[in-house]
């Protein structure tokens, strides 16, 4: 399942595996105070819902063609996030150590670098930016 | 005229004001509808760093617009 | 911090992230109910409980000095356990994700061929196994 | 004679029936207190695949032991 949220990633539950799990890997992207020297005070996410859904499925069902695991979930953020609130978690659980991380990574960077999500810094002093939309 | 549907999203949207609006337009592709809403708006992103949806699936940005249809310009993501 | 415990590892709380955190990866071990074609019923942990905390340190300790991480930690259960439940678990934060994932499994590698713990598997049927400890 | 104190954990402890014995011994090391353990309590693990601690500190199979030693024979471990 690939959701996007305005909750709090924190207070939801993870997903329960089925007794053939015997590895769980659990990535939590969280909102730091710096970014290439600029005091970071808040993130704003913002998405086209629509496809950030549709791609985020699709990212999950290729991790799960790709490795041989059991199940993989994503949930992101998007509004307001303040320093310390996870923006994006990703739960991968495979019947070994070895796919689960290597499936969890992959997620993660692909819901990174495809699905239509982008954030804005707010830096202590009002200033804001969009990320990576100036330096192509 | 097609009549086009764009819709903005993050530094686009803030660029343009607005996050969607309805264009009678001849331009044949998204490139050309990009150049020419770009120069238009002032938008600061060069075409090449774009992807594009068509009807909320990723395209080209050579594909031919049709009536009807909804274009958006996605700038480089940044989930995460 | 490496410990091993008695509880139920899920209800432990998380250690909390300073802000220059970016990433958190989870590792959780859990009892699975085939190994080798065996059905396993419960698992059973026992360890030599002063060398064991003494060597997961200096694991914990080797990661941060190895990777740019901000903090790792280790939980190793002991005892009975059954399937279902979370046998070992890992976190490690960093700024960045590379290195969380990195350490992560880092870690979880060595504890499993350094640490000494035991793990003896209970069967349908009623027989145990010791694991590792038949085909050296 | 030195006296030295044996611990035993897992597979071992099972074998051996307890988890701790005190001995008068004249093995010069734990390699060679452990042929004789194997010999006489039917230890099916071989020395090569153990590891030893004496003190609770990692050693060498062929470290000198002294009155006092505390020695565990650590059969290949399985956390996890």
């Amino acid at each position: 399942m690939f959701s996007l949220t305005p909750f709090r990633i924190e207070d939801l539950p993870k997903p329960a595996a089925p007794s053939s799990v015997g590895a769980t890997v659990i990535f939590e992207g969280i909102v730091r105070d710096v970014n290439d020297d600029h005091q970071v005070e808040a993130l704003e996410y913002e998405a086209m819902e629509s496809l950030a859904v549709k791609e985020g499925a699709k990212i999950l069902a290729q991790a799960l063609a790709k490795f041989p695991i059991e199940s993989a979930e994503c949930i992101h953020r998007t509004g307001l996030l303040q320093v310390g609130e996870v923006a994006i978690r990703v739960v991968v659980s495979a019947a070994h150590r070895k796919e689960a991380f290597g499936a969890c990574e992959f997620i993660v960077n692909e819901v990174k670098s495809r699905v239509p999500i982008w954030k804005k810094e707010h830096y202590s002093g009002g200033a804001t930016e969009w990320i990576n939309a100036d330096q192509m | 005229m097609p009549k086009i549907t764009v819709q903005y999203f993050a530094i686009l949207r803030e660029q343009r004001g607005l996050s969607e609006e309805s264009l009678d337009t001849t331009e044949s592709n998204p490139a050309n509808l990009y150049a020419k809403l770009a120069a238009q708006h002032g938008f600061t992103l060069p075409s090449k760093s774009l992807r594009v949806a068509i009807n909320d699936e990723f395209a080209s940005m050579d594909q031919s617009l049709k009536d009807g249809d909804a274009v958006t310009f996605i700038a480089p993501v940044a989930g995460g």
